[in-house]
C-alpha cells in the first residue's frame, strides 16, 4: 500500500475522530464517527485484514452507528449549550490525552519491531499453502487459494474461529443473547415510572 | 541539721498544740450532739491552754519534736517546737487574751445563731496561733501561718449573710495569700542556701558559722531578697503597707474576734515571726532599711487615716495598723543598728515589748468597744454615742487606761515604755524614722483623744446611747483583768516575774523622752479642744477619711490585672491554643476530607478522569519506572 | 515506508482522542461514541500486530479472532448501553453526565 | 490468683451483673465497698509483702503471647498502691452519689472506668497498661455524649472533642511506647514486660539524646491525657459536661494515668531524658502554661462547673512541676499531689453535681447564701475548696510543699535556675487558685440567699461518701507520712543520677 494512501486514511480516521470529540451536535458526532470507522476499515484492509475491515464497516459504520443515530433522533437530543462548558474537564481531557499519546508514542518508538515495514514482514502465501497441503487436516479450498498466491482471508478467519476458538464463539453467542434480553428488560417501560 | 530532740519536754507543748485542735475537730463533727456543751468545751480548752502556758513559763529552753509530718530519708519536715523566752512570752499573751476573749464572747455572742460555729472557729484559731508560737522551723510556721489565715477567714466571715462581711473575709484571706507567696519564696531561698535546714536554730547557726555566713558577704542581693520574702509574709499577716487594706475591713467580724485576732495576736504574729528571724534581716542592711521604712510609713499613714474615721472599731483598727507599723519599724531599726554597729542586741527586743504591752491594752480597747457596741445595740458610729462615762463606768475606766497606754502617758503606762524603747532605737539607727515615729505618736494621741472625747464625754447624741447600760459581768470581767494586766505590765518587776517580755531599756537620749512627751501633749491637747462638745467633725479631710483611696486604687488594679487580664487571656487561649492545637488540625482534616469528597462526589467525569490518570500512572510505573529498577 | 510504529501511533492517537472525549464531553451518547473509538483503536493495534507477526507465511489469525470478538462484544455493549441511556433519559430527561450523581458511595 | 486481679475483676463482674439485671445501686456500691476493703487490706499488708524484695508486690503473671512477649501481669509498688487506693475511694463515692432516678448505665460505666483505671495502675505489662486505659475511655465517651449536661449538640461535640484528643494522645503515646519497646527489646524478641524493660534499661541505657527524644514523645502522649498545656483544651469542657460520676472518676482518677505512666514507664526507663535541658525547659514552659494561663482562664469562668474543670487542669501543672524537678522529694510530692488532687476534685465535682440537681443552675451570679440552709454541705465544699488551694492540714498542701521543696534542692546555690523560677511563678498560681475558689465560695455560700434558690443539706446517708473523702483529705493532710511510708523505696530508682 502506498504511503500516500496510508496517510490519507490515517488522516480521515483521526480527523473525523477529532470531529467526534469536538462537534457540538450529536448527529455530527455520530456521522463523523462513521466516517472515522470507514477510514479505520481502510487501514485494516491495508494490513491485509479484509474480513475485519469488512465487518468494521458492516457492524460499526453500519449497525452500531445506525443505532446511535436512532437513539439520538429518538431522544431528540439537542446540541450542548455553551454555558455549561466545563473548563476543568476540558483541561483534564487535554492533559490526559496528550500524556497518553506521548506515552504510546514513546513505547511504540522503542518497540524492537517498530522499524518493521510491511515489506520486511512479507507474507509467503505459497509456502504456507504448501505447508498446509502437507498436513493431514488439509483444507483444499484454503491451500489451493494460498498456492495460487491469493490470501483467502475470510476462510482463514473462519478456520481460526471454528477450529481454535469454537468454545469462545459460543460464549460470545450467549453473551449476545443475554445482551438482547437485557436490552428488552431495560427498555421495558417501568409501570411505576410511567404513572 | 535539726537540733537534738529533748523528748522529756515534748508532751506539754504537744498537748498545748493538740488540745484546741481536738476541740475544734470534735465541735465540727459532734456539734449536733454537743449543742451548748461545745461552747463550754471550747472555753475549757482555752483555759487549759492558759494553764499549760503558765506551766511552760518556767520550762527549760528546748526544741522538742511534737509530731511527724513528712519524713523521707534524711529529709524531714516535722512539727518541732522551739521553746524559749520569746515563745513562752508570746504563748502567755496568746493564751491569756484568748481565754479572756472566750469568756467575753460568752456574753457578747449569747444570742447569736452561729455561736457553736463561732467557738469552733475560735478553737481552730487557738490551735493555729499556738502552732505559730511554738514553731521551731519555718515550714511549720508557714503551715500555721496559713491556718490562722483560715480561722481569721472563718471568723471575719462569721456573719457571712452580710455582703460586706463576706467580701471582707475573702479580701483578708487573699491579701494574706499574697504575703504568703513571698513568705514561701523566702523560706525556699533560705532552705536552698542553708542546705535544707530551716529550723530557727539551724538558721541561726547557719548565719553564725554555716553556709549562710559566707553568703551574707558574697551574695548580698540574694540575702536581701530572701529577707524581703520572709518579710512579705509579715507584710500580709501584720497588714503592713501595701497589703494593709484587709485589716480595717476585717472589723466586719464580731468584736471579740477583732480584739483577739486583729489586734492582739494574729496580726502581731508577723512581728513575732520577724523577731524570730531577726538574724535573716540583720544579715542584710538593705532589707532592714526597707523594712524599717515600710513600718514607719505604715505607722504614719494609718495614724493619718485614723484621725478621720467615725466607726469606733475602725479607729481602733487603724490604730492597730499604726502600732504594728511601729513594731515592724522597730524590727528594721534594730537590725540596722545591729548590722551597722555589730553589737549584739540586748536580751529583749523593743518590738516584742511593744507587741506585749500593745496586746493587752489593744485587746482591752477592743473588748471595751465591744461592750459599748453591745450596750448601744450594735451601733458603731462614734458620733451617735456620747456621754457614756456615766452609763458605763467600768468600761469607761478601763477604756481610759487603755487610751492612756496607747497614747503613751509618761511613766505610768506600759505603752510609754515600749514606745520609748522603739523611739530610742530609732534615734540611734535612723534619725528621719525617729521623727516619723514621734509624729505618729502625736497623731496617736490626737485620734485617741478625739475618740475618747466623742464617745465618753459630752451628752448622749442618740436614744441608744442614752439608754446604754453597763455590760453583763461576764463581759466586764475580762475588761478588768486586761486593765490589770495593762497596768501591771508597766512595771518591770512584773514582767521579769513572768519572764515573758523583757523590755529593752537602752539609756535613752534625753531628746527622745522630750520629743515623745511633747508629741503627747500637742496631740491630745489638740484633740481635746477640737472635739470637746462637738456634735459633728470640725475637720473634714477627704484624703484621710477615704484611706488615701487605697481601696479604690486596688480595685482598679485588681480589675485590670486580674479580671480583665483573665478575660483577655481566656480569649487568647480560645483563639490560639484551642485554635492552633484543636481547630487548625480539624480545619485541615475537614478540608482534606472535602477535597477527597470531590473525587468521590459521584461525578462521572471526575471518575473517568481519575481512571484515566490512574491508568497513565500505571503505564508510567510499569513501562518507565520498573525497567529502571531492573525488573 | 510505512512501518509498524506508524500504525501504532495512529492507534495511540485515536485512543488518546477517545479518552479525551470521554473525559471532556458531557453528553453520554458522545461519551459512548468515544468509547467505541477507543475500542477501535485497540483493534487497530491488534490487527497491526497480527499483520506484522507472520506465522508460517500468514498473519497471526488469533489476533484477528480477538478483534472479531471485540467487535461482537462492542456491538452488544452498545445495544445495552444505549438501552441504559434511554432508561436514564426517561428518569432524568437528560443525557448530561451532571445529572448522574448517584454514583456517590 | 493475686488479690490485685480480684481488685480489677470485681468492678468488671459487677458491671456485667448490672447489665444482666442485678439491682444497679446495691451491686455497684457493694462491689466498690468490697474493693475498698481489699485495697485497704493490701495497703496495710504492703510493708510485709514488699519487705526485702525489689520490684512489685502481690505479683502474678499470665503469659498471653510468647513473642512479642505479652503477659497479663499485675503487681503493685507504692505508687500504684496509692493510686489504687485513690481509685477505690473515688469509685465508692462516685457510685454512691448516683441518684436512684438514674439508669443502670451510670453504674455500669462508672464501674468500667474504675476497672480500666485499676487495670492500668496495676498492670506490669505495658501492653495491658495501655489497653486498660483505652477501655476506660469508651464509657467516658459514651456517658458524655449520651447523658452529659447541656444541649445535645453541645455534649456530642464535647464527647467527640474529648475522644479525638484522647485518641490522638493515645496514638502518640503508642508510638512512643513502641519506640521504647523496640529500643529495649534485643535479640529478635519484643517484650512489653516492665520488669524486663527496666532490667534492660539498667543494663544498657540509651544515649542521652535518644532518651530525651523518646521521653518527649511520651510526654506529649501522656501529657495530652493529663491535659498538659497546650494540649489541654479537651479537659475543661469535658468535665463541665460529663455526668457527675464520670467527671469525678475521670478528673479524679483516670487523668492520673498519664502522670502515672510518666512515673512508671518514662522516668525509670529514661532516667536522664527528663533532665536534658531542652526537654526540661519545654516541660516547664508547658506546665507554667497550665498554671498561669489556665489559672487566669479559671478566674474568668462564670459557672462553678467551669471553675472546677479548669482548676483541675491548672493543678496538673504542680504535679508536672514535681516530675520536672525530678528529685526524690519532688517526685513523692507529685504522687501525693496526685492522690490529694484526685480526692479533692472528686469531692468538689460530687458537690457541684448535687447542686446542679437541686438548684438547676451553677451560674455563680445566680447563687448565694447557701451557707445558711445547708451548713454541712458548705463545710464539705470548704474542705474540697481549701484542699484544692493548698491549705495546710489538707492533703494537697503536703504534696505541693514537697514539690516546691524538691525543686530547691540544689543546696548552697545562690542563684535561680529555670526550675526555681518556675516554682516562683507556680507559687503565684497558688494565689490565683485562692482567688477563684474563694470567689466561688463567696458567691455560692455567702451573702443572703437568692430568691427561688433553696437547698437543704443532703441526708446523712447521702453525705457519707463525701464525708469519707473530706476525712481522707484531712487525715492525709495532717499525716502525709501515712502514704509516704508506702513509697519508701520505689522512687529512688527513678531519680536521675
Amino acid at each position: 500500500m502506498p504511503a500516500l494512501l496510508f496517510y490519507l486514511f490515517a488522516l480521515i480516521t483521526l480527523g473525523f475522530g477529532l470531529m467526534v470529540v469536538l462537534a457540538r451536535n450529536p448527529v455530527t458526532s455520530a456521522l463523523s464517527l462513521a466516517m472515522s470507522f470507514v477510514g479505520l476499515a481502510a487501514l485494516f484492509i491495508s494490513l491485509d485484514a479484509f474480513f475485519i475491515g469488512t465487518i468494521q464497516i458492516l457492524v460499526y459504520a453500519g449497525a452500531v452507528m445506525v443505532l446511535f443515530l436512532f437513539i439520538i433522533m429518538l431522544l431528540d437530543i439537542k446540541a450542548e449549550s455553551d454555558r455549561m462548558t466545563n473548563v476543568a474537564a476540558i483541561v483534564g481531557a487535554i492533559v490526559l490525552g496528550s500524556v497518553l499519546a506521548v506515552q504510546i508514542a514513546t513505547v511504540s518508538a522503542a518497540h524492537h519491531q517498530s522499524d518493521l515495514s510491511v515489506n520486511d514482514a512479507a507474507l509467503n502465501l505459497v509456502a504456507a499453502g504448501n505447508q498446509m497441503a502437507a498436513t493431514k487436516t488439509d483444507l483444499p479450498t484454503i491451500s489451493k487459494d494460498l498456492k495460487a498466491g491469493i490470501l483467502p482471508d475470510t476462510k482463514l478467519m473462519g478456520l481460526a474461529l471454528f477450529q481454535q476458538y469454537g468454545f469462545h464463539l459460543q460464549v460470545m453467542g450467549l453473551l449476545l443473547m443475554v445482551g438482547t434480553v437485557g436490552v428488552v428488560v431495560l427498555s421495558k417501560r417501568d409501570k411505576e415510572v410511567a404513572r | 541539721m535539726t537540733p537534738p530532740a529533748q523528748e522529756t519536754s515534748a508532751s506539754l507543748p504537744t498537748l498545748l498544740l493538740l488540745l484546741p485542735f481536738l476541740t475544734a475537730l470534735s465541735i465540727l463533727i459532734g456539734h449536733k450532739l454537743l449543742k451548748g456543751a461545745s461552747v463550754v468545751l471550747s472555753i475549757a480548752s482555752a483555759a487549759l491552754c492558759f494553764v499549760i502556758s503558765l506551766m511552760l513559763l518556767d520550762a527549760r529552753d528546748s526544741a522538742p519534736i511534737l509530731l511527724p509530718f513528712i519524713e523521707i530519708g534524711k529529709f524531714r519536715i516535722a512539727l518541732d517546737a522551739l521553746i524559749d523566752q520569746q515563745s513562752r512570752g508570746m504563748m502567755f499573751i496568746v493564751t491569756s487574751i484568748g481565754l479572756l476573749v472566750h469568756l467575753f464572747s460568752l456574753g457578747y455572742m449569747k444570742d447569736d445563731e452561729g455561736k457553736v460555729r463561732f467557738f469552733g472557729s475560735l478553737s481552730l484559731f487557738m490551735f493555729s496561733m499556738t502552732g505559730i508560737v511554738l514553731a521551731g522551723n519555718l515550714f511549720m510556721m508557714f503551715i500555721f501561718w496559713e491556718l490562722v489565715g483560715l480561722s481569721s477567714y472563718l471568723l471575719i466571715g462569721h456573719w457571712f449573710e452580710k455582703p460586706s462581711a463576706a467580701e471582707a473575709c475573702k479580701k483578708a484571706f487573699l491579701t494574706n495569700r499574697i504575703g504568703d507567696f513571698g513568705f514561701m519564696i523566702g523560706i525556699l531561698m533560705l532552705f536552698m542556701a542553708n542546705h535544707g535546714d530551716v529550723s530557727f536554730i539551724g538558721l541561726k547557726s547557719g548565719f553564725a558559722e554555716g553556709p549562710l555566713h559566707e553568703m551574707t558577704q558574697t551574695h548580698t542581693t540574694f540575702m536581701m531578697l530572701a529577707a524581703l520574702g520572709i518579710f512579705m509574709g509579715a507584710v500580709g499577716k501584720s497588714a503592713q503597707f501595701p497589703l494593709h487594706v484587709w485589716l480595717p475591713d476585717a472589723m466586719e467580724g464580731p468584736t471579740p474576734v477583732s480584739a483577739l485576732i486583729h489586734a492582739a495576736t494574729m496580726v502581731a504574729a508577723g512581728v513575732f515571726m520577724l523577731v524570730r528571724c531577726s538574724f535573716v534581716i540583720e544579715a542584710s542592711p538593705d532589707a532592714a532599711t526597707i523594712i524599717a521604712w515600710i513600718g514607719g510609713l505604715t505607722a504614719l499613714m494609718a495614724a493619718l487615716m485614723a484621725t478621720q474615721q467615725n466607726d469606733i472599731k475602725r479607729v481602733l483598727a487603724y490604730s492597730t495598723l499604726s502600732q504594728l507599723g511601729y513594731m515592724v519599724m522597730a524590727v528594721g531599726l534594730l537590725a540596722i543598728q545591729v548590722s551597722v554597729s555589730h553589737h549584739e542586741a540586748g536580751p529583749g527586743h523593743p518590738a516584742m515589748f511593744h507587741l506585749y504591752t500593745h496586746a493587752f491594752f489593744k485587746a482591752m480597747l477592743f473588748l471595751g468597744s465591744g461592750a459599748i457596741i453591745y450596750a448601744c445595740h450594735h451601733e458603731q458610729n462614734i458620733w451617735k454615742m456620747g456621754g457614756l462615762m456615766k452609763h458605763m463606768p467600768v468600761t469607761f475606766a478601763t477604756f481610759a487606761i487603755g487610751t492612756a497606754s496607747l497614747m503613751g502617758v509618761p511613766f505610768i503606762t506600759s505603752g510609754f515604755w515600749s514606745k520609748e524603747s522603739i523611739l530610742g532605737v530609732g534615734f540611734e539607727a535612723c534619725r528621719p524614722l525617729f521623727w516619723v515615729g514621734v509624729f505618729t505618736a502625736m497623731l496617736t494621741a490626737f485620734y485617741m483623744t478625739r475618740m475618747f472625747v466623742i464617745t465618753f464625754l459630752g451628752k448622749p447624741r442618740t436614744e441608744n446611747a442614752h439608754h446604754a447600760v453597763e455590760a453583763p459581768i461576764i463581759m466586764v470581767l475580762p475588761l478588768v483583768v486586761l486593765a490589770a494586766l495593762t497596768v501591771l505590765s508597766t512595771f518591770e518587776s512584773f514582767n521579769r516575774l513572768l519572764a515573758a517580755m523583757i523590755p529593752n531599756h537602752a539609756e535613752g537620749h534625753p531628746t527622745v523622752m522630750i520629743a515623745s512627751i511633747a508629741a503627747l501633749i500637742i496631740g491630745s491637747g489638740a484633740g481635746f479642744f477640737l472635739y470637746k462638745g462637738k456634735d459633728s467633725d470640725p475637720l473634714n479631710i477627704k484624703l484621710f477619711a477615704n484611706k488615701f483611696y487605697f481601696d479604690e486604687i486596688y480595685a482598679v488594679i485588681v480589675k485590670v490585672l486580674q479580671d480583665q487580664l483573665a478575660w483577655v487571656v481566656t480569649g487568647l487561649e480560645r483563639m490560639f491554643v484551642d485554635g492552633i492545637v484543636a481547630r487548625l488540625p480539624a480545619f485541615i482534616a475537614v478540608r482534606l476530607g472535602s477535597a477527597a469528597r470531590v473525587l468521590t462526589g459521584g461525578h462521572l467525569q471526575a471518575y473517568t478522569f481519575l481512571l484515566g490518570a490512574g491508568v497513565l500512572m500505571v503505564i508510567y510505573l510499569v513501562v518507565f519506572v520498573l525497567p529502571q529498577l531492573g525488573h | 515506508m510505512i512501518t509498524l510504529s506508524h500504525y501504532l501511533i495512529v492507534s495511540g492517537l485515536l485512543f488518546a482522542l477517545g479518552l479525551a472525549g470521554v473525559v471532556a464531553r458531557r453528553n453520554i451518547i458522545i461519551i459512548y461514541m468515544c468509547l467505541e473509538m477507543m475500542l477501535s483503536a485497540a483493534n487497530l493495534t491488534l490487527v497491526a500486530f497480527s499483520r506484522f507477526h507472520v506465522l508460517a507465511g500468514l498473519p497471526d489469525y488469533s489476533a484477528q479472532a480477538l478483534v472479531f470478538f471485540t467487535i461482537t462484544v462492542a456491538a452488544a455493549e452498545v445495544a445495552v448501553g444505549l438501552a441504559i441511556i434511554v432508561a436514564l433519559y426517561r428518569s432524568k430527561q437528560s443525557v448530561e453526565v451532571e445529572s448522574v450523581t448517584k454514583l456517590q458511595g | 490468683m493475686s488479690p490485685l486481679e480480684i481488685v480489677i475483676l470485681l468492678p468488671l463482674l459487677a458491671a456485667l451483673a448490672i447489665w444482666l439485671g442485678a439491682p444497679a445501686r446495691a451491686t455497684s456500691v457493694g462491689a466498690a465497698v468490697i474493693n475498698l476493703l481489699i485495697v485497704l487490706g493490701l495497703v496495710f499488708g504492703f510493708q510485709a509483702a514488699s519487705a526485702g524484695k525489689a520490684g512489685f508486690a502481690f505479683e502474678s503473671a499470665r503469659i498471653v503471647l510468647d513473642n512479642p512477649a505479652i503477659t497479663f501481669g499485675v503487681g503493685a509498688d507504692g505508687v500504684a498502691l496509692i493510686l489504687t487506693l485513690l481509685t477505690s475511694l473515688v469509685t465508692l463515692a462516685a457510685v454512691w452519689q448516683i441518684g436512684d432516678d438514674k439508669p443502670g448505665i451510670y453504674h455500669i460505666s462508672s464501674l468500667l472506668i474504675a476497672a480500666g483505671a485499676l487495670g492500668a495502675f496495676l498492670s506490669t505489662d505495658v501492653f495491658f497498661l495501655y489497653a486498660f486505659h483505652e477501655l476506660a475511655l469508651i464509657p467516658t465517651f459514651l456517658m458524655i455524649g449520651l447523658y452529659g449536661h447541656g444541649e445535645p449538640e453541645h455534649r456530642k461535640a464535647v464527647a467527640w472533642k474529648t475522644t479525638i484528643y484522647l485518641g490522638a494522645g493515645s496514638l502518640v503515646l503508642l508510638a512512643g511506647l513502641m519506640w521504647l519497646v523496640l529500643e529495649f527489646s534485643g535479640g529478635g524478641k519484643l517484650t512489653f514486660d516492665l520488669q524486663a524493660l527496666r532490667a534492660q534499661a539498667a543494663l544498657t541505657p540509651l544515649p542521652v539524646e535518644k532518651q530525651a527524644q523518646i521521653f518527649f514523645v511520651l510526654l506529649l502522649g501522656f501529657g495530652t491525657l493529663v491535659s498538659l498545656f497546650p494540649l489541654h483544651s479537651w479537659a475543661a469542657p469535658a468535665y463541665a459536661t460529663a455526668p457527675t460520676p464520670v467527671a469525678m472518676l475521670h478528673s479524679g482518677v483516670l487523668k492520673k494515668f498519664g502522670l502515672y505512666g510518666l512515673l512508671r514507664i518514662a522516668l525509670p526507663l529514661l532516667p536522664q531524658g527528663a533532665q536534658v535541658a531542652w526537654v526540661q525547659e519545654t516541660l516547664l514552659f508547658m506546665l507554667l502554661g497550665n498554671i498561669l494561663v489556665i489559672g487566669l482562664v479559671t478566674i474568668n469562668q462564670k459557672r462553678l462547673d467551669d471553675v472546677l474543670a479548669n482548676s483541675s487542669v491548672m493543678h496538673m501543672g504542680y504535679i508536672f512541676l514535681g516530675l520536672a524537678a525530678g528529685t526524690e522529694i519532688a517526685l513523692r510530692g507529685a504522687v501525693l499531689l496526685m492522690f490529694a488532687h484526685g480526692v479533692s476534685i472528686a469531692l468538689l465535682f460530687a458537690l457541684a453535681g448535687r447542686m446542679r440537681n437541686q438548684l438547676g443552675t451553677l451560674e455563680l451570679n445566680k447563687l448565694g447564701g447557701l451557707g445558711e440552709h445547708a451548713p454541712a454541705f458548705t463545710v464539705l465544699f470548704a474542705f474540697g475548696a481549701f484542699a484544692s488551694i493548698g491549705l495546710p492540714g489538707l492533703a494537697n498542701f503536703a504534696g505541693e510543699v514537697m514539690v516546691f521543696v524538691g525543686s530547691f534542692m540544689n543546696y548552697g546555690s545562690a542563684s535561680f535556675g529555670a526550675l526555681q523560677w518556675a516554682v516562683v511563678v507556680s507559687l503565684w498560681g497558688v494565689v490565683m487558685s485562692a482567688v477563684y475558689m474563694l470567689r466561688a465560695c463567696r458567691n455560692i455560700f455567702h451573702g443572703s440567699a437568692m430568691t427561688g434558690l433553696f437547698m437543704r443539706d443532703p441526708a446523712l446517708s447521702q453525705r457519707l461518701p463525701l464525708i469519707m473523702l473530706a476525712a481522707v483529705l484531712l487525715i492525709v493532710g495532717c499525716c502525709p507520712w501515712l502514704l509516704l511510708n508506702l513509697l519508701k523505696s520505689d522512687l529512688a530508682a527513678v531519680v536521675a543520677p
